[in-house]
C-alpha cells in the first residue's frame, strides 16, 4: 500500500479521443463515475452513439483517421475548448503514442493511461523485454536488442535453434514479422520485414526470438496506481486469432492453473512496480506446447477483450483507470482482494463476411441484441445506423458469464443465436462454428486453430 | 395474356412477398419466380434512401432528440453564388486580430480571395482564415469567442 | 381467373399458413409456393407479405425468418362468396371419422350448413367441425392427421 | 441432501404456457440446457419475441386471455401435439392455478413447479399463515383462519388491536383488501371486502391481520428440490409499490442484516422442507418500523424480479427450476454454497405514463437497449413491436448490479439514460426520478414512497 493520504483530484470532465464501442464503454464508465464527457467525431461518426450519448461532442476533422482520431492538434484544441481535465485515449489510435500523452501533460491534461516515458519503453519490444528480462519474468529466447547486422541475426538464431521469429521493434498487428525455418532464408527475410517495418511504423529496427510453432497466446491483465501499489486481475486466453487478429478471448485461460497464475502474477506485481508502469495494461505471453509461458510485449492501454476479466472479477477497469489518473490508491479503488470467479468468454461480432473476413460494411437495417441472464454486449451500433469503411469493423462485443466454461459456451450459443444483425454480414456464423467445435469446447488449440477449423 | 397482365402479376408476387406465381389459363401459362429466392445471393447494401422507422414523424412522447438513429440531414440543393466559409480545424473563433481591435469583417464587408476573415486559436497559435473568393459577407455565423468544430461554417459569403 | 382471383387466392396461401397452393378451374390452373417454404423450416411465422424494413426484399444474407421485427399483415378485402373454415381449438386434423374410413367431405363436395367437416382431437376428445355454410368444398388445407392450431384454416368454401 | 443416485430423467421438449418477458427467459434457459421449447401465443401475439425464439410455436386463442393463456384444455392440447416432456408456467396465467398442474400431471407432462396439493395450500393463505406459524416463522398476529361471521371480526380486532387489514383468502394484486382502523367501520368494509373478493376470485373467504402502516415488502427467494434439500438465496426488497404492484426490486434489502438474513432463512429452510414444496418459490414478509419481519404469504412460481437474485447469488433460477423438475438434487444444481455478493437492482419498464401510470400500448417505432458492464435486460421488444392492450404492460426488466448499492445505483442511472424507447410512453422517468431521490439512496423508505414520492 503506497501514501494513502495524498489528495486525489476528482475529474469533472473527460474527453474521450477514440469512437466505437471503446468510446461508448469510456461513457459509461464516466457516468457511473458522475464525470460529464465529451465525444470527438470525424464527418463519418456524426451519427453514432458515441456522440449521441456524450454530454458534448465536437468534429474534430473528415473521416480519414490521420486527419481526425490520429489528429493530435485537433484533439488537444477540442479538449482546451470543452475545458476537460483529462483524456481516455481507448485503444488504437492515438492510445500508445508517447507523444500524445506528452502532449497532453503540457496542455495540463491528465492523460488516462502511463506516464509518456513508460509508454516509450514498452513500445520498444526489445528494451521492454529486456526490462522483463532483468525482473525475473520468463522471456522467450531472443536478441537482447535490435539486430545490428544480418551476421549478428545468424549467429544468434544458431543459438536460440531454428525456426525463430523476426518481428519489427515498433511493431504489431503481424506486420514486419518473418518466420525463418533455415539460416539461408535469414538474410532474405530480414530484409523484407525491415523494408515493411520502415514502411509500416517509420522505423525498421528489428530483433528475433525463439519462433513457437503452436503456441497458445495468454495475457495477464493489470491495474497499477500512482504509489507503486499493482494487482494482477488473472488471464485472458486469446489464442482464437485470424492472422494475430483475436476473434474471441475467454478469462480464466483453459490452460493456465492456479499455480502458474500466481507465480507469473507475483513476477509480474514486482516487475510492473519496478518499471514505474501505472493505469491499466496488459502483459502478453506465448504458451509454448509443454505450457511454458514466455513474455512478448506490454499493451500500454486497456484492451479491445476487458470484459472477459471484468466479469470474472468483479472490477470495472475503466472506471479504476479513471480512478486511478484522478489519484486514487487500488485500495481505495478495489472492492477487497482480487479473486476470480466463474468464467467468461468474449466474441467480436465484426461486419465482415463469416468464411471470407472480407469487411461488410453498410447500413444495418435490422438489429436486435441479446439480452438475459450471463450476457453482456458492448456496441456503438443501433438499428439503422451505418458502418463506415474507414474504420476497423468491431460492431458489437458479445460477452457471457457462466458459472464454469460449459455454462459460459452455452449462453454464449444462446445469446449468437438471438444477436439478429441484418442489412451487413457478420461474424456471427463463424463464432457458432467456433463454439460448437469439440476442440474448443474441450479447450484444446493454439493460435493455429482457426486456420485447422476453416478447412 | 397481355404483357400489362403479366406486369400486373409481376407485382402482385413482389407486392405479397411469393416465393413463386405460376399462371395457366388455357394454353397460357406463366410462372414467376422472384429474384431474391432465385439463388441464395449474397447480399446487397440497402438502399440507402427508405424512409427509416426511427425518423418517421409518429408522435413519440420522447423528446426528439433522444434517438440514436439520427439521419443524416437531406443535401439543400446550394446557391451556386453563396460560399460557406468553414473552419478547417478545432478551436476558438475570434473576429479580430487583438482583444478590442475591431474586426476583420463585418456583414456587409467586401472581401478580396486572401483576405483574413477571422483568426481560430488552436493550441495556443492563432491560425489566420482567409477568404477564397471575392465577394459580399452576407452573415457571420459564430460570435466572438465561440469553441469551433472541424467544418463548422464560420461566414456565408455572396460571390460576387 | 382474373388477376383479382389469383390476389384472392395468394392472400389465402399467406393467411392459412399453407406452403403451396395450386388450384385448376377448367382449363385455368394456379399454383402458389409462399416464400416461407421455399427453405426447409420447422414452424410457421411471419406471413411474407409485410412492408417492414427487414422484410424489404433485398437478398439480405440471413434468412427470411431470421427478423423479430414481424409486421402484421395487411387486412385484405376478401371474397365474400369465399368462406375459410378455422379451428376453433388446438388438436389434430381427422378428415374421416375412424382411421381408414373415407373422409367427411373431398374437394367438390357440396355441404349444407351442420354437415360435420372433419374430427379435431383435443386431449382424447373427438370435435366434430361442421360447416357454418352451404357451398361447395374448394380446398382441403390440412393434411389427416396433421395437428393444427387455434385459427388455422381447414377448409376453402365457396358459398352458393 | 437427499437420494443422490436417484435417476433424473432428461427433458427433449417444453412448453412454455406464457408470454412477454418470462418466456424469453424460459426460451433462454432451455436453450442454455439444450432443450428444445413451444411456445404457446394468443392471436395478439402472434409476432412476439417467444414466438420468433421458441423451436415450434402453437397459436392456442384469440387475444382475450380466458380463452388463450389461461385455458387449460387449448394448452394441453398444444403439449400434446407438439409431444412435451413438460410445462413451465411462468408467472400470472396458470403458475399458481392447482388445476392445471393437476391436469398436466394427469396427462403425463412434468408440471415446472409445486406439486398442485402444495399450491393449493399456499394459495389459502390462513392455511399457508397457520402452517408457517406452527413452524416457527414469525407471523403477523392475526385470524387463525377464515372469518365465520362480523362478530367474530369485532373480537379478534379488539384483540389484536386497531388498525388491521381485511384480506382475501384466495387473492392477490390488492384486491379484496381493505384497511379498519375504528370497530364502527369493521361491519361495512368486511361486507365490501367479500363482495369484490367473490367478484374476482369466486370465493368471498377473508381473514384479518395487524396493519402496518408503514411497512417494508421483504421477500426470500427459495429453491427446493424434490428429494428434501432447501436453500435461501437471500431476500428481495420490493417496498417500492404503487398500489401493491411492484416497480422496483432490489437484493439485498437496505434493511435486513446478517443475522436477520440467517435466522429468518434457517427457519423458512426447516419450514420449507416439512411442507413438501418443491421447485423455486417466494416466502414473502413485511417489516414493521422496527424492523421486525412477518410471514405474510408464499408465492409458488417464479417472481418477475428473481433476475436480482440471480446477480448476488450467481444462481440460474430459471435453470435450477428446470433441473428440479428432472428430478436432480440441489447440490448437483448449485455450483456452491449459496453466498452473496454485491447488490442488485432491478426497473420494470412499463409501456404506461410516468405520471398517470396510465397504460400506453402501441408500437414501439424506436428501440434502443443499454449495455455494457453490470446491465442485463430482459424483454421481448423490438424495434417496430407491438404492445398489445391485452396483457400486462411490462415491456423489459433493466437490471444492474454493482459492487455495492450505490454502484448499482449509477449503473441504473446510467442505463436508464441510454434506454431509449420511441412510440409508447414508458416508466423510465419515473425510474431516473426515484434513483435520484435522497431517500431511495440512503435507503430510507417504505411501501408508502411512491405515494409521498408522486407528490
Amino acid at each position: 500500500m503506497g501514501r494513502l493520504c495524498l489528495p486525489s483530484v476528482r475529474f469533472n470532465k473527460i474527453l474521450i479521443a477514440n469512437r466505437g464501442e471503446i468510446a461508448v464503454r469510456v461513457i459509461c464508465a464516466c457516468k457511473d463515475l458522475g464525470i460529464r464527457t465529451v465525444a470527438v467525431y470525424s464527418e463519418a461518426d456524426r451519427y453514432s452513439s458515441h456522440v449521441r450519448f456524450a454530454d458534448q461532442a465536437i468534429c474534430i476533422g473528415p473521416a480519414k483517421s490521420a486527419r481526425s482520431y490520429l489528429d493530435v492538434a485537433s484533439i488537444i484544441s477540442a479538449a482546451e475548448i470543452t475545458n476537460v481535465d483529462a483524456v481516455h485515449p481507448g485503444y488504437g489510435f492515438l492510445s500508445e503514442n508517447a507523444g500524445f500523452a506528452e502532449v497532453c501533460e503540457t496542455s495540463g491534461l491528465k492523460f488516462i493511461g502511463p506516464r509518456p516515458e513508460v509508454i516509450r519503453l514498452m513500445g520498444i519490444k526489445e528494451r521492454a523485454r529486456a526490462f522483463m528480462r532483468e525482473m525475473g519474468v520468463p522471456v522467450l529466447p531472443g536478441s537482447p536488442g535490435v539486430l545490428k547486422s544480418p551476421e549478428e541475426a545468424l549467429e544468434l538464431a544458431a543459438e536460440i535453434g531454428y525456426p525463430v521469429i523476426l518481428k519489427a521493434s515498433a511493431g504489431g498487428g503481424g506486420r514486419g514479422m518473418r518466420i525463418v525455418n533455415q539460416p539461408s532464408e535469414l538474410p532474405s527475410l530480414l530484409a523484407q520485414a525491415q523494408q515493411e517495418a520502415s514502411a509500416a511504423f517509420g522505423s525498421g529496427d528489428m530483433y528475433l526470438e525463439k519462433f513457437i510453432g503452436a503456441p497458445r497466446h495468454i495475457e495477464f491483465q493489470l491495474l497499477a496506481d500512482e504509489y507503486g501499489n499493482v494487482e494482477i486481475l488473472g488471464e485472458r486466453e486469446c489464442s482464437i486469432q485470424r492472422r494475430h487478429q483475436k476473434l474471441l478471448e475467454e478469462s480464466p485461460s483453459p490452460a493456465v492453473n492456479d499455480r502458474q497464475r500466481a507465480e507469473i502474477s507475483t513476477a509480474l506485481r514486482k516487475a510492473i512496480a519496478a518499471s514505474g508502469y501505472t493505469n491499466a495494461g496488459t502483459v502478453e505471453f506465448l504458451m509454448d506446447e509443454t505450457g511454458k509461458l514466455y513474455f512478448i510485449e506490454v499493451n500500454a492501454r486497456v484492451q479491445v477483450e476487458h470484459p472477459v476479466s471484468e466479469f470474472v472479477t468483479g472490477i470495472d477497469i475503466v472506471k479504476s483507470q479513471i480512478r486511478i489518473a484522478q489519484g486514487e490508491t487500488l485500495p481505495e479503488i478495489l472492492p477487497g482482494p482480487v479473486t476470480l470467479r466463474g468464467h467468461s468468454i468474449e466474441c467480436r461480432i465484426n461486419a465482415e463476411n463469416p468464411d471470407t473476413f472480407v469487411p461488410s460494411p453498410g447500413r444495418i437495417t435490422g438489429f436486435h441484441l441479446p439480452g438475459g441472464i450471463g450476457v453482456r454486449v458492448d456496441t456503438w451500433a443501433y438499428t439503422d445506423c451505418v458502418i463506415p469503411p474507414y474504420y476497423d469493423s468491431l460492431v458489437a462485443k458479445l460477452v457471457t458469464y457462466g458459472s464454469d466454461r460449459g455454462e459460459a459456451i452455452r449462453r454464449m450459443q444462446r445469446a449468437l443465436s438471438m444477436f439478429i444483425v441484418e442489412g451487413i454480414h457478420t461474424s456471427i456464423p463463424m463464432h457458432q462454428r467456433i463454439m460448437a467445435d469439440p476442440d474448443f469446447q474441450a479447450g484444446n488449440f493454439d493460435t493455429n486453430f482457426i486456420k485447422r477449423f476453416a478447412k | 395474356m397481355t404483357v400489362e397482365e403479366i406486369r400486373e402479376l409481376i407485382n402482385l408476387a413482389a407486392e405479397t412477398g411469393i416465393a413463386e406465381l405460376e399462371v395457366q389459363r388455357g394454353d397460357n401459362r406463366v410462372r414467376i419466380r422472384r429474384a431474391a429466392f432465385a439463388t441464395q445471393q449474397e447480399f446487397v447494401l440497402a438502399p440507402q434512401s427508405y424512409p427509416a422507422p426511427m425518423a418517421a414523424p409518429s408522435p413519440a412522447p420522447v423528446t426528439p432528440s433522444a434517438s440514436p438513429s439520427h439521419e443524416p440531414p437531406k443535401e439543400k440543393p446550394s446557391d451556386p453564388t453563396q460560399v460557406l466559409v468553414k473552419s478547417p480545424i478545432v478551436g476558438t473563433f475570434y473576429e479580430g486580430p487583438a482583444p478590442g481591435a475591431p474586426p476583420f469583417v463585418q456583414v456587409g464587408s467586401r472581401v478580396q480571395p486572401g483576405q483574413v476573415l477571422c483568426i481560430i486559436e488552436s493550441m495556443k497559435l492563432m491560425n489566420e482564415i482567409e477568404s477564397e473568393t471575392a465577394g459580399i459577407v452576407e452573415a457571420k455565423l459564430v460570435m466572438n469567442g465561440q469553441p469551433v468544430e472541424y467544418g463548422e461554417a464560420l461566414f456565408a459569403v455572396r460571390t460576387v
